[in-house]
């Protein structure tokens, strides 16, 4: 008998997963940006690797070689130091990619961390909670970024800490509300009727039901984590030299502009690319997850 | 079984953004006692407090004054572990189908979730859940062929049958049915009717039957308590209040009750 | 003299991504004035569609029209092009919806959203404003107003002139039916297609609403079409009623002749299934198995399949047949009994 | 209605509270040196012990917070140590730059956002709707700098119609100040030419900023007008023969618009926080600029101030939006 | 890739302008006819925070003191010669301790006033008072009571000790106007007055301050000088980008951009209408290594980096500029040409790691450099480049210059690896000398760590000594000490890069703060 349920199970599960896949595929932009992330991710996983010349990502020089147009051997051209450009910019999407995930992972965790206890306790936690998070989201999130960033120094971690620190408050209100409506949920109302108590209840029935819109807004956010972490390194503080990175690499670019163009236009190519595809994998995401958004 | 006695609850006012609203009785002096074995039907319309006197059984809210009883004990008193096994006893069954049962999980969890938090009590291992999972959807005329499920690939009947067989999980001795069939067809509610007096032979379930269906509540209940605007307005044997009401608010509630008869 | 309206073999299919669903199959029914239609049956059923085909609210894709006429007044609406359907919504058909609360804009005060319909409506018949085609813009507001007045006025509205100019959420639920009503009527028309209108209100202010419907016919000599899933409702407001299973009509007539005398195994059963006074403690009869899957419906009957009285005959689409005077059944079961 | 306005005011208060003290926390976070960068490379320990005496940076930080606080109350927002010009100065110098920057884009973002969201709403599913939805998706995906970086080059240094950067040309005397706002002033001073010229330097900047949040206006706008027509009062005015245009631009507008209004309040804040970019891509003279240069000089005053007046002006016009929203949307008002 | 033909381009871009009615107010050039006046426009890409020329430093506030101030004299040519400014001549006593400065008679302040002996003593007395901005150069030179009104328009200034420099660093020592600064004390000096108002007797006063933005200056009505150009007035414009200071420069948005790179150079060179100005400067740009704590403090990892460092790669990133020869920027007094120096050498490289601690190497070494500047970041990493033969890594860290200050404190803080650039205030050894290499420094940025008591006998025993031979012997012996001592990676003199309009007449070439541009010679 419990053979037979499990095969039912499997066959369901496969059943709604081929449903979420058909309505997938209904968005053919979404499926562009599938295309366009799995390309991101494989330069995340690889980009390093098959950089034409990986000494140049390393910080290897070759200034006899230096402001070369594009060509065959150099696609992109070279920099200011004669790098090659191609190579730094496929070096600089693991920078960019992981920089993202790093921040909407922080700030979502500590996000949905302090969303559920408000959004689940009410009363003073609730207050106090969100009136923190309303506090931060006033402050101007750049300049909070920038003045964090600043104070503990470059680098990729204390990059990440400080775009995390402005970032999760979205994060909390989203959670607290979805809480907050789930906890009117009659299925609630029913876990607590048979005597789940908080902990389950917050866990196994109101949690699973909002991951939906929280997954949608970290793909979401992964694109402008990934705008956020260049315009750190387009303002100068961001990643340590010499690790690739995009709005780094873009901001030193500009002083050469326009004789230069290709230093800065695949640069910033690159970032729009990688943003673009996550926002419309993004979009596609919201459609089969979070069907109430569905535009 | 279950005994209300002089149960109030006052919302307090509110203050908003754009000013206040002032306190809302919700209840009003509410007494009711369900023996068991019984049916009792509360009737009202919307905002009568029908919900809210629910809610207060259940424990998911504090009566602002009085108490109520089950089995003689005064819930208001138990601790937290009292409370839990008192959970067992009494169960309830919902209005929509459709909202509750939690949609991420399978039927299998929902039906083996009271066991699982209730093992204490029940003494179920898993495989022991599972199978009592299988026999209580049987028992609401379902089968384990639903085990794996998930709510959505069923019709407004059958998950209410699920709610059912949730209900029944714990091996309570009182349900309270919120409207169980006021967002189902005539048809199906018809069914489920059937079921629940089955299932109250069957089993010997106390019934705590809340609607504003009268024809329903006729069908189904030994007593009827009538409630408007927190109070209750008439309260005694169902064929009684039918064919002989006392209060007012129960005449004008009778007339206007849609009935299928001929016209004259 | 045509009916007022007439559905003939109404065909809606409406494309889906698992394929076309033959919602309506073979609709026929004919309104006239004077009568009140009540169109019963349970979820899914396609009366709500039924009902928004007479004023081509269904959009056309999704939903195909395969075959079928409706007639109104002898026009038949479906060929009609969307400016001059536009001329017969509100004026010559009116509609009121089951929600009253979210039937009403809430931006917008009662006055603006009456007024507008009136304007509407006297665009295509100045003589509802009782003012000559060629009245100003400013008589014309006026008129409009002073008509959403008295229509509010007669729906039963206390202190209608000051109220007129409240916001729909400062109006009870039983009210802003009344107001809805008032609208629906504004333009004076001759078909009112009512779709559950009191199924979210309580059971007393249910009875005022379809009082006053009932009225209402007598007052602007009127068809109406009541479209519910409650045959109680029917059964205290109609003249005569319809029952819907799957897309088709299966059985039609005079209200007192099909509630004494229910034919059809569906009627049958949908009546069984109410718990009505007469009923013993768990004598009820629930009707067993599923409404059919509309993409791949079983050929003939639709209801075959869970009737018990099914045969091999029943494999073919059903014809109606004449139980009584207007009593049409369409159940060759119950006609082979029936002459026998 | 006043007494809501004013408790929302009132409510400001705390907020405004709240942030001097998260701010000044950050700002007392940051490692380094300001005084001793103020005192320049030249100066001794004693010069510079000196200088944190004069900015009362020797004294414990509850102390300089109350300093700093009791200061703000009386319209004080302390010295920069950087440039030993009162912040207040310089904020009334460079915010008028930065709001009209602000104002500029929300306004372009605006008028095209929305008629564009309800147009791609009416062709939903056909060609206008997919397009406008994959250049607004562009739109959003556009980094800011990038964008601005771009349009820089293919005008100002290729095409050559439009200045590279800047306020107003250097050698002109900008129109006089009464708004602060040059294309304003210039209005109102009568002066078109001005006019111009302002328009002209303000072009790319507003430009550039305006992109995301018109390409989010308009896919609000768009998702609110469908939610809206689905609604079933529009259902119903479709029944009694209201006609389509009569629907969308009155019934359907309003309460479309509505809701898109929060989103622009929104977008406000976010406009004004990361107008960084662009003012560091124009040499726009605004708060954004102001606020990179200090905190490249670890000078915390102006960043307070700067995160301060954003936050400030941020509730304010939320506060605005709100009474707006009351006004289109009567159930709030009489609530 | 060929240079876009700007030429052209314009000329199309104006048939199009033209064309959509979109021309006007377009060009500056324009603008400058509309206004009928002279105006130079100068970019760079720094502000001008303070006016007080008795605190503020930098160059912009160099260019704003020089052009609004007066100092006793003023350093010009190639080399650097002192020339009468307020001081229309000057005596000086056979044992070089007692200077007699005789003032201008027609000198005059903005208000009308003259300037007098009084208000040069004055000045002279804030400023060591306040001891800020340029004071240092005077501190310990110019005692503050020692200096004497001879009569209303002579003084005399009685030095502690002879000082070889002493009338090149005196050109930084502005002279305000004491009535003024007096009547607006205001309880700290006249700082609060003087860094936003101007008291002093140069050829222009201040109309209008953005701050961050622009700083126009006027011509002075009362402008006394002579020699003077056409200019009614000077624009100080801030443009951040080097690229944008180039664009507007070919566009004739300005008429100087002082920020240039030498690849905004090598565009610039067939540009119309431009000039450029490509001279070497008493600027020099070393890698300072911790001397005293960490592994630099070991002489042979010093000596292995600077035998590893790529020294061609740096020239080759730095553009227009030379290898410098030792400590001292070549071409100064005492420079020796013929130093045997440090230059690419991996085996002798190798050679002194193995004489260290890490004789495989194996380590990271910390280096900074300012966030933002470019040059240095260049150098970085082709330091890291460099590093990788000798198995070292090299972890560089952009700062804020703040951090970096405040890491020269204490050598525990200090970076093993620390970028420089040394701008030549006058034209002396001395100035290089003393600031980079005298342990009094020690703390600061210039010489955070390095302190050899031999090195500063012989930086004192210079800067004391008038006669120039002997000078030229001590700073030779103190060059072979600094290389055998190997205290910097000695790096690379660069030239200064400016670009200018070619309608800009008068413009000389001095090689001491030359982007501090003086601007009252300059015509249009």
């Amino acid at each position: 008998m419990i053979e037979r349920h499990l095969s039912n199970k499997r066959s369901a599960r496969a059943e709604a997963l081929r449903r979420a896949f058909y309505r997938f595929r209904q968005s053919r932009l979404s499926l562009i940006g599938a295309a366009m992330v799995a390309t991101v991710v494989f330069f995340t996983l690889f980009g390093a690797v098959l950089a034409p010349f990986p000494e140049h990502v390393d910080g290897g020089v070759d200034t006899s070689n230096r402001f070369s147009a594009p060509s065959l051997a150099h696609p992109f051209g070279t920099n200011e130091l004669g790098q090659d450009v191609l190579s730094l910019v496929m070096a600089g999407t693991p920078v960019s990619v992981s920089a993202g995930f790093a921040v909407v992972f922080i700030g979502s965790v500590l996000g949905v961390i302090v969303g559920a206890l408000a959004g689940f306790n009410g009363g003073w936690i609730d207050d106090v909670l969100m009136r923190f998070s309303d506090l931060m989201l006033t402050l101007p999130s750049l300049i909070l970024a920038m003045a964090v960033a600043a104070a503990l120094g470059p680098g990729f971690g204390n990059m990440i800490i400080a775009i995390a620190l402005a970032w999760w408050p979205g994060y909390a209100r989203l959670v607290r509300g979805e809480v907050l409506q789930a906890r009117e949920e009659v299925y609630v109302a029913a876990a607590r009727a048979i005597g789940a108590s908080p902990f389950r209840v917050l866990f196994r029935h109101i949690l699973p039901n909002i991951v939906s819109p929280v997954i949608v807004k970290m793909s979401l956010d992964m694109g402008f984590a990934i705008l956020t972490v260049a315009a750190l390194g387009f303002i100068g503080i961001g990643v340590r030299p010499p690790t690739p990175e995009w709005g780094t690499q873009l901001s030193i670019a500009r002083s050469y502009m326009p004789d230069f163009w290709w230093t800065a236009v695949f640069p910033g190519l690159a970032m729009f690319m990688a943003v673009f595809g996550f926002n419309l994998l993004g979009d596609g995401l919201r459609d089969v997850l979070d069907p109430r958004a569905r535009r | 079984m279950l005994e209300i006695e002089n149960v109030s609850r006052t919302f307090p006012a509110r203050r908003g953004l754009f000013g206040s609203t002032g306190g809302v009785r919700a209840l009003n002096q509410v007494n009711l006692s369900v023996s068991k074995g019984e049916s009792l039907g509360l009737v009202g319309e919307s905002g009568s407090g029908k919900t809210t006197l629910t809610r207060q059984i259940l424990r998911l809210d504090t009566p602002t004054s009085g108490r109520i009883l089950f089995e003689g004990q005064d819930m208001a008193k138990l601790g937290p572990a009292a409370l839990r096994a008192l959970r067992a006893r009494v169960q309830i069954v919902f209005q929509d189908p459709y909202a509750s049962l939690n949609p991420r999980m399978s039927v299998h969890d929902i039906v083996t979730e009271p066991m699982l938090i209730h093992r204490g009590k029940l003494g179920l291992d898993r495989r022991q859940r599972t199978d009592r999972a299988a026999e209580l959807l049987e028992l609401v005329g379902l089968g384990p062929q639903h085990l794996y499920r998930h709510p959505h690939e069923f019709s407004g009947g059958q998950r209410q049958r699920i709610c059912i067989a949730r209900a029944l999980a714990p091996g309570p001795s009182l349900l309270l049915l919120d409207e169980p069939t006021s967002a189902l067809d005539v048809s199906v509610q018809a069914q489920v009717l059937n079921l629940l007096i089955d299932l109250q032979e069957r089993l010997g379930l106390t019934y705590f039957f809340i609607s504003h269906d009268l024809g329903v509540i006729r069908y189904i209940c030994d007593r009827v308590a009538i409630i408007f605007q927190g109070e209750i307005k008439e309260e005694g044997r169902t064929q009684q209040i039918f064919d002989a009401p006392k209060s007012e608010y129960a005449r004008s509630l009778l007339a206007a009750m849609p009935e299928v008869r001929v016209p004259d | 003299m045509a009916s007022l309206l007439e559905i003939r073999d109404l065909h809606l299919s409406m494309h889906s991504f698992e394929g076309a669903a033959k919602v309506l199959s073979g609709v026929t029914l004919s309104v006239e004035k004077g009568q009140i239609w009540g169109l019963v049956g349970e979820t899914g059923c396609g009366k709500s569609l039924t009902g928004l085909s007479v004023s081509r609210l269904v959009r056309t894709p999704p939903a195909e029209y395969t075959r079928g006429k409706i007639l109104l007044n002898g026009t038949d609406v479906l060929t009609l092009d969307e400016p001059r359907m536009r001329a017969l919504r509100g004026r010559r058909i009116g509609m009121i919806f089951q929600d009253p609360t979210t039937n009403l804009n809430p931006s917008f005060r009662i006055s603006t959203q009456l007024i507008d319909v009136a304007l509407a409506a006297a665009r295509h018949d100045s003589k509802i404003l009782g003012l000559p085609a060629t009245a100003g813009r400013w008589a014309r507001r006026q008129a409009a107003r002073r008509l959403a007045i008295d229509m509010l006025t007669e729906v039963g509205i206390p202190d209608a002139a000051t109220r007129v100019d409240d916001y729909p959420h400062q109006f009870s639920g039983g009210m802003r039916q009344r107001v809805l009503i008032a609208m629906a009527l504004v333009g004076q028309p001759d078909l009112l297609i009512a779709d559950e209108p009191t199924t979210a209100l309580d059971v007393s202010v249910q009875a005022q609403i379809l009082d006053l419907l009932k009225q209402m016919v007598t007052v602007h000599d009127m068809g109406v079409v009541l479209i519910t899933h409650n045959l109680g409702v029917v059964a205290q407001t109609c003249t005569h009623v319809a029952v819907m299973y799957a897309g088709a009509i299966v059985e039609k007539g005079p209200i007192r002749a099909v509630l004494t005398d229910p034919a059809h195994p569906y009627t049958k059963a949908l009546m069984q299934a109410i718990p009505r006074r007469d009923v013993a403690r768990g004598a009820l009869q629930g009707l067993p198995g599923a409404v059919p899957n509309l993409v791949q419906p079983p050929a003939g009957c639709r209801f075959a399949p869970r009737c018990i009285l099914a045969q091999p005959s029943c494999s073919k689409v059903p014809a109606e047949h004449e139980r009584a005077a207007g009593h049409l059944v369409a159940c060759p079961v119950v006609q082979a009994a029936h002459h026998a | 209605m006043l007494r809501f306005i004013f408790r929302r005011i009132l409510l400001i208060l705390p907020v405004l509270f709240g942030l001097t003290v998260i701010m000044f926390v950050i700002a007392r976070v940051l490692p380094g040196d300001p005084v001793g960068l103020a005192a320049g490379p030249n100066a001794t320990r004693e010069e510079i012990e000196a200088l944190a005496r004069e900015f009362g940076l020797d004294q414990p930080i509850l102390g300089q917070y109350w300093t700093y606080v009791s200061g703000l109350a009386q319209g004080d927002f302390g010295t920069s140590i950087f440039t030993r010009r009162p912040v207040a100065d310089d904020l009334a110098a460079y915010l008028p730059a930065t709001l009209e920057l602000v104002f500029s884009a929300l306004l372009i973002a605006i008028v095209v956002g929305i008629p564009a969201g309800l147009m791609a709403a009416i062709w939903r599913n056909r060609w206008p709707d997919y397009l406008s939805n994959i250049l607004s998706v562009a739109a959003i995906s556009m980094p800011r700098f990038f964008l601005g970086l771009l349009l820089q080059l293919c005008f100002a240094m290729w095409l050559m119609w439009l200045p590279l950067g800047g306020r107003f040309p250097i050698i002109l005397e900008p129109p006089p100040g009464v708004t602060g706002f040059y294309t304003i002033d210039a209005l109102l001073a009568g002066d078109m030419e001005s006019f111009q010229t302002a328009c002209r330097y303000l072009a790319m900047p507003a430009i550039a900023m305006s992109l995301s949040p018109l390409a989010t206006i308009l896919r609000m706008m768009r998702a609110a007008t469908i939610e809206v027509m689905q609604q079933d009062y529009v259902t119903t005015a479709r029944a009694l023969g209201l006609s389509p245009r009569l629907i969308v631009f009155k019934y359907v507008l309003r309460n479309a618009i509505s809701s898109s209004l929060t989103l622009i309040g929104l977008y406000f804040g976010w406009l004004l926080g990361g107008t960084v970019l662009v003012e560091t891509v124009f040499d726009w003279p605004g708060v954004g600029l102001y606020a990179t240069s200090a905190i490249v000089a670890q000078d915390f005053m102006p960043v307070v101030s700067v995160a301060l007046v954003i936050g400030a002006l941020f509730i304010s016009v939320n506060i605005v939006i709100d009474l707006l929203y009351g006004v289109i949307n009567p159930k709030v008002r009489y609530q | 890739m060929p240079p876009i033909d700007l030429s052209t381009l314009t000329r199309r871009s104006f048939l199009a302008l033209s064309g959509a009615g979109l021309a006007a107010t377009s060009f500056p050039q324009e603008l400058f006819a509309q206004s009928g006046r002279n105006i130079l426009i100068i970019a760079s890409g720094q502000d001008i925070p303070n006016f007080d020329p008795h605190t503020a430093t930098g160059y912009s506030a160099s260019f704003f003191m020089r052009n609004t101030y007066d100092p006793l004299v003023r350093v010009s040519g190639n080399p650097p010669e002192p020339v009468p400014a307020l001081a229309q001549s000057w005596d000086v006593s056979a044992n070089g301790r007692s200077y007699t400065f005789a003032l201008n008679p027609a000198a005059v302040f903005h208000d009308g006033t003259p300037v007098t002996a009084a208000d040069v003593i004055y000045s002279y007395q804030r400023a060591l008072r306040l001891a800020k901005g340029n004071s240092w150069m005077i501190r310990g030179i110019v005692d503050p009571d020692q200096i004497t009104a001879i009569d209303d328009h002579t003084v005399r200034f009685d030095l502690a000790s002879p000082f070889a420099a002493f009338l090149q660093v005196i050109a930084w020592i502005f002279v305000v106007s004491k009535t003024t600064a007096e009547a607006n004390e205001g309880g700290d000096d006249s700082a609060t007055y003087l860094q936003a108002n101007v008291a002093g007797s140069g050829p222009f006063t201040v109309r209008r301050a953005e701050p961050g933005a622009l700083y126009h200056l006027d011509r002075a009505a009362t402008a006394w000088q002579a020699n003077g150009g056409n200019l009614d007035g000077v624009i100080w414009q801030i443009i951040r980008e080097t690229s944008t200071q180039r664009l507007a420069l070919q566009r004739g948005e300005v008429h100087i951009a002082l920020n240039l790179t030498s690849e905004d150079m090598n565009s610039l060179e067939s540009a119309p209408g431009v000039m450029r100005v490509i001279e070497t400067e008493y600027r020099t740009f070393s890698i300072k290594m911790n001397t005293e704590f960490g592994p630099m403090a070991d002489i042979n990892m010093r000596k292995a980096i600077a035998y590893a460092m790529n020294y061609q790669g740096m020239l080759e990133a730095a553009g227009y500029a030379e290898l410098m020869i030792g400590p001292l920027p070549s071409g100064i007094l005492g420079h020796n040409p013929a130093l045997a120096i440090y230059r690419t050498d991996l085996d002798k490289a190798r050679e002194h790691l193995a004489m260290t601690a890490t004789p495989e190497g194996g380590i990271t070494l910390q280096m900074v450099h300012v966030n933002g500047n470019e040059q240095q970041r260049r150098w970085s990493l082709i330091l890291l480049d460099s590093l990788q033969a000798l198995n070292i890594q090299l972890e560089i860290t952009p700062m804020n210059w703040p951090d970096m200050v405040a890491a020269c404190q204490s050598p525990e803080t200090f970076p093993d690896l620390f970028p420089v650039y040394q701008t030549a205030n006058y034209g002396d050894p001395d100035n290089i000398a003393f600031a980079a290499y005298h342990s009094s420094r020690n703390g600061g940025w210039q010489n955070a760590v390095y302190n050899n008591p031999a090195a500063d006998a012989l930086i004192e025993a210079g800067r004391t000594e008038i006669d120039p031979a002997r000078r030229v012997e001590i700073y030779g012996e103190l060059q072979t000490l600094l290389v055998a001592d190997c205290p910097d990676i000695f790096g690379v003199l660069e030239k200064r890069l400016l670009g200018m309009r070619d309608v800009v007449q008068g413009f000389s070439f001095t090689p001491v703060a030359s982007n501090a541009v003086d601007a009252w010679p300059l015509s249009l």
